[in-house]
């Protein structure tokens, strides 16, 4: 968690090392998560997955603001935020793998992941989970004094649930440090997010007097920025804070997803704003890194997630007779 | 309709149950969350949105919105069909669906009914983990008032559809995913309709009572089918439905048996398995030599294939089982 | 259902006879209340009752502008939605004593009143029930093609509940002809609303960009003549309509309320704007009706109320082998 | 603290073993709806936010948030007590309660625990109507990862509390309405804590074994007393718990007295009571003579005195079916 640790001390400046990292851990998640999706067609990731390809600039925006101790709450499109946090892929890997060596020995599997050590309290299956638990968390942070905040990142769709209402509104009157990412891909699954949502979603936490803030979800420095904000608010004891990530995810839904919803030209239009395009695009007008150093950050990206897949398809299945005994 | 194959896939009786309702009443209406347009996640209702308009509704994300949508739509002259897609989600569902709906007909003293039906994909073996595994039924199984049924085959499931949405009071229609996409054989005697809380005996036997509902079911008929090979001639009961719960034909069947296993994918503590067999040991005692529940571990369900194959009550284990405890040789019966 | 009926045709404005059943209604509710509470002290009404003294305007002021075949969803204080709508007082207070001549025949006592023939779909006695209920009537009017409206009767602290935001939310995607009547009585129970509430209630419905009012509850005239508006406005098809009445309650949350929450003074500051005072003005300067009248009414309704208990004492009570068996 | 008749009273049981809790574990909180300053509608906990200031919170009206939260909070380094007011409410709060807090610790493969508890006034015989007196066990039982306790007696409360508490995992402690008034007398050797899932032999007897939970044993022990003058000599188990349930202890006391009456507060079909039967029939069936469930019926539970005081299980009906079945004059038995 060291770019973590750093990045606090900074605020949303940092330098061209950082700068990098961060678009290494974009690149991680999309070749991760192309990597899930080429191995579940060989048959070794099982179930369904949610992939987070398109969205990796909020997930890795906010989560390179947060610093050790912060809690952070991802969904069942949680691989991004899983490793925009820090959780290592390869653990990540092996649980998709079903192998006794992943975050959760082989428990959880790709929408349940748990992964105390890097402040990620869980990846929730079921919509508004996510911030039912970050307010939780956020509760422990107060009481406890640590000075910590707890995120929860949930999608567009979300907003019409009990949970978020009914977390919004005790996080609000707690003044309980949550930060509420709505990462908006403008669709709930197949069904475009205005067809189900009366109104606009910021104008939600706004009717509660939340701290709300909308940005460009592709663009992974405007993200930083906003969360710098949002995390700051939080973390100062004022209350909760609303940020709205606006995104769009490149692939199905899940992975049996004719993507017949998508509006013609959409998509394409979306992809010329790819977070990882626009992430290149910073790094070389900011901080002048060039086009080549960055291939071999995706190249050395390949290579790891190359090595995970050799080294998780060689990592043992969990024993049934190991726990799943009697409930402690 | 039948394929030509003459068999029918239980994901497409599904469709056909509620299309044929909705075209013999026309307060028949059907919601959910991705129903309609996109004809649900597991392809149950594709069609019937071009076909029916605006009877056949996408919904939010509300699930308690649903439930009470529908409850207040059925005391007011519509019989809602509505989809929770995974049977996990239904805990959000529950206070519309136990506090409202189940009671309604017996606190308004008979003044009005609450005709509707949930439907909801259950059950695990698809390596879906936790939170979308499991069987709704421990949930479920004691709320006076609603009906609670689960058919184990595609001709059953239509049958009994269309009957839950003729019911004048709430059902829970639990769909088995990993019975989706099976296919059974449809003739023209089929019954358009079968009624709630009649259990079928649908393999005769002499020697042991292998009762279960839903995908079970499926598992016991191929377990008897092993254990014959083996000289044990089991008889199978398809439950149907657990409230109403047909005791009379387990305990007639146990009368001839003597023996009888329950088959639950779910836990033993709190499942509707040991509940039936308590039921059935209060009135037949006297007829038992043997009786147990094969059940799941008293534990979440587990993702990786390795945990969850052996977390379910398979044939393999009923079989191993029964050969175990009727004193046939258990290594020959499982096939090895 | 008469009055009613009659409202429908004339809008808000009423000639003297309407507006002295609105004030007799009033009063009924009232003294109603005031009776229940007596019994409930000599033991003829049993477990809890949640009184509606002090709100009457409220539920008179919206229901008299119903309509035949509108629907109504009341809450655990609902006697006063129940009378309002045109319940039999005798058969409501049968219900309280557990009678088999009750409107449920016993089964469902104070909370959960269903009377299918007054258009009540039912009583809640779950907190947000109401809410849910009505918007699903209300799909049944609109698939229907009823032109009919449900209205749903809840309280301000159920804004902060599931229902509320759920069916607010899809009510108004789908158009749904559902009036939405928060009455909003300053109280979740014994807390102060704005303890446990974040921003005004009224922002929320606002938010999804739903028709909202708020109006005195206290002046039956000033709530018909919001009512009217807002009934219309569903009734249109253009929606849902959310009504905010402010008002107060005169006793007790439920049996047993020490009422030390109470800021000093304030039940005493509203119980100059008691509803029957302030319609009592109102006939006496709109219609010139004489106090004299009006103490008839009074007097009128106490003699019906004292009736009803003796009938009501005098009914049988269900006998448990009729019905309890077989569920249908 | 035992009141000057050396008794103490049910509902201040709850209130100390909270106290100490919270005394003893700085990590301890305890929230819910006007719990705080108004001390709860039962008037369980007043006094508590005076001493403990900002760690006893009054809630919105927002269960499913309340749980959730306590989720969070338990997973993260509280330890969480919430209360749902009414038993029935539980419903609002259980997707968070089943699908988040009682999978968590094995879900995370053991990662961490989720330390909370969620109290609950359950339970009929009050008039409330049929939203505000169920038992939510039917719901809760089948539910790997939650535990269950429901005490009969004040000093059990108490004891069972604290230990609930202390407990690294979910419990859902569940408080009788019509307990909250009676009193128990203290001693100086009662335990601070017992364990959860050890159920007890309240009274020792020979002819038959009486099995219930939470007031349901207080019925019991009167009707063994009345069984007693009639020579009936009647044992009665105090299971405690749910989950983890004490077959063990039933099963001993059956194998001693070859009878077995489990009474639940609740309905037959998918009741704890008949699933408790199930697991012994099929662990002690050779042991058994009789064996019945006295349950309430298949309805909604009614709000008139008429109808609700026949619906429960009471002493009367426990002496009554206890005497006709072992063949004592059950007119005298009665009392009558
Ligand atoms: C309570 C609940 N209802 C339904 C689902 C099924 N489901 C999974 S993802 C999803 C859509 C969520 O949309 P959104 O919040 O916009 O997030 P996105 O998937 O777009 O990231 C649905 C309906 C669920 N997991 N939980
Ligand atoms: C879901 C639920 N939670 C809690 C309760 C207990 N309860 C009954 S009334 C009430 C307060 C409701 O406040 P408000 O909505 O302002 O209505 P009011 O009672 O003031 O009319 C509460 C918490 C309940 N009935 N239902
Ligand atoms: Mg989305
Ligand atoms: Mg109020």
């Amino acid at each position: 968690m060291a770019e973590k640790t750093q990045s606090k001390a900074q605020g949303a400046e940092i330098d061209a090392q950082a700068a990098r990292d961060l678009y290494r851990r974009m690149r991680l998640i999309r070749t991760f998560e192309d990597t899930v999706q080429q191995q579940f067609q060989k048959g070794n990731v099982h179930g369904t997955t949610h992939l987070y390809s398109g969205q990796e600039a909020s997930g890795v925006g906010v989560c390179s603001m947060l610093t050790e101790g912060d809690k952070v709450a991802g969904t069942y499109r949680g691989h991004g935020h899983s490793i925009a946090l820090g959780v290592s892929p390869q653990k990540l890997m092996d649980e998709m793998f079903g192998r006794e060596t992943g975050a959760c020995g082989g428990r959880a599997g790709s929408m349940n992941v748990v992964d105390v050590e890097s402040g990620l309290i869980g990846c929730f299956g079921i919509v508004g989970g996510s911030i039912g638990a970050a307010t939780g968390a956020a509760l422990s942070e107060k009481l406890l004094k640590t000075g910590n905040v707890a995120v929860a990142f949930f999608g567009d769709g979300t907003s019409n649930q009990a949970y978020f209402h009914e977390s919004l509104n005790w996080a609000q009157i707690e003044k309980l440090p949550v930060v509420f990412v709505c990462e908006n891909n403008l669709y709930m699954e197949f069904t475009p997010i205005e067809n189900v949502t009366a109104g606009a979603i910021g104008s939600r936490p706004q009717a509660m007097g939340i701290h709300y803030q909308q940005v460009d979800g592709n663009d992974v420095f405007a993200v930083r920025e906003a969360a710098a904000e949002a995390i700051e608010h939080a973390r100062s004891g004022a209350g909760p804070a609303f940020l709205e990530t606006m995104t769009y995810r490149f692939v199905g839904h899940s992975r049996s997803d004719p993507g017949k919803y998508r509006k013609p030209g959409e998509l394409d239009e979306w992809k010329q704003r790819d977070p990882l395009i626009l992430g290149r695009q910073s790094l070389q007008e900011r901080y002048g890194i060039e086009s080549e150093r960055l291939d071999e950050i995706d190249a050395d990206v390949a290579k790891e997630l190359q090595e995970i897949v050799e080294r998780g398809l060689a990592a043992p299945f969990p024993d049934p007779a190991n726990g799943g005994g009697e409930f402690k | 309709m039948a394929d030509s194959n003459g068999t029918l896939e239980y994901r497409v009786a599904i469709r056909e149950a509620i299309a044929a309702e909705m075209e013999r009443d026309e307060t028949v209406v059907f919601f959910g969350e991705d129903v309609a347009i996109a004809g649900g996640v597991f392809a149950v209702t594709p069609g019937l949105y071009e076909r029916f308009g605006d009877r056949v509704i996408d919904t939010p994300i509300s699930e308690l919105a649903m439930s009470a949508g529908a409850f207040g739509a059925a005391v007011t002259g519509l019989r809602p069909i509505f989809e929770i897609m995974f049977a996990d989600f239904l805990l959000l569902a529950m206070d519309s669906l136990v506090n409202q709906a189940a009671k309604y007909w017996y606190v308004s003293n008979e003044q009005a009914s609450c005709p509707l039906v949930v439907r909801a994909a259950m059950g695990a073996g698809g390596n879906f983990g936790a939170m979308h595994s499991q069987s709704p039924i421990p949930w479920l199984q004691g709320v006076p008032g609603l009906k609670v049924v689960a058919p184990a085959t595609a001709t059953d499931a239509r049958a009994l559809l269309r009957q839950s949405i003729r019911d004048d009071n709430p059902v829970a229609f639990l769909e088995h995913k990993r019975l989706y996409s099976v296919k059974d054989p449809v003739s023209d005697d089929d019954p358009e309709v079968l009624p709630l809380g009649k259990a079928a005996v649908v393999r005769e036997g002499t020697d042991v009572t292998l009762v279960s509902i839903s995908k079970g079911v499926r598992d016991c008929l191929r377990a008897a089918d092993e254990l014959s090979e083996r000289g044990v001639n089991a008889e199978v009961v398809d439950l149907r439905s657990l409230r109403p719960l047909d005791t009379e034909t387990v305990l007639n069947s146990v009368a001839k048996t003597n023996r009888v296993v329950i088959v639950e994918e779910g836990p033993l503590i709190g499942g509707w398995g040991a509940n039936l067999m308590g039921i059935v040991a209060a009135e037949g005692l006297h007829d038992l030599d043997d009786a147990w529940t094969i059940a799941c571990p008293e534990t979440p369900i587990p993702y990786s294939p390795t945990l969850e194959d052996p977390f379910m009550p398979d044939e393999a284990k009923i079989v191993r089982e029964v050969a175990s405890r009727l004193g046939v040789d258990a290594e020959i019966a499982t096939g090895a």
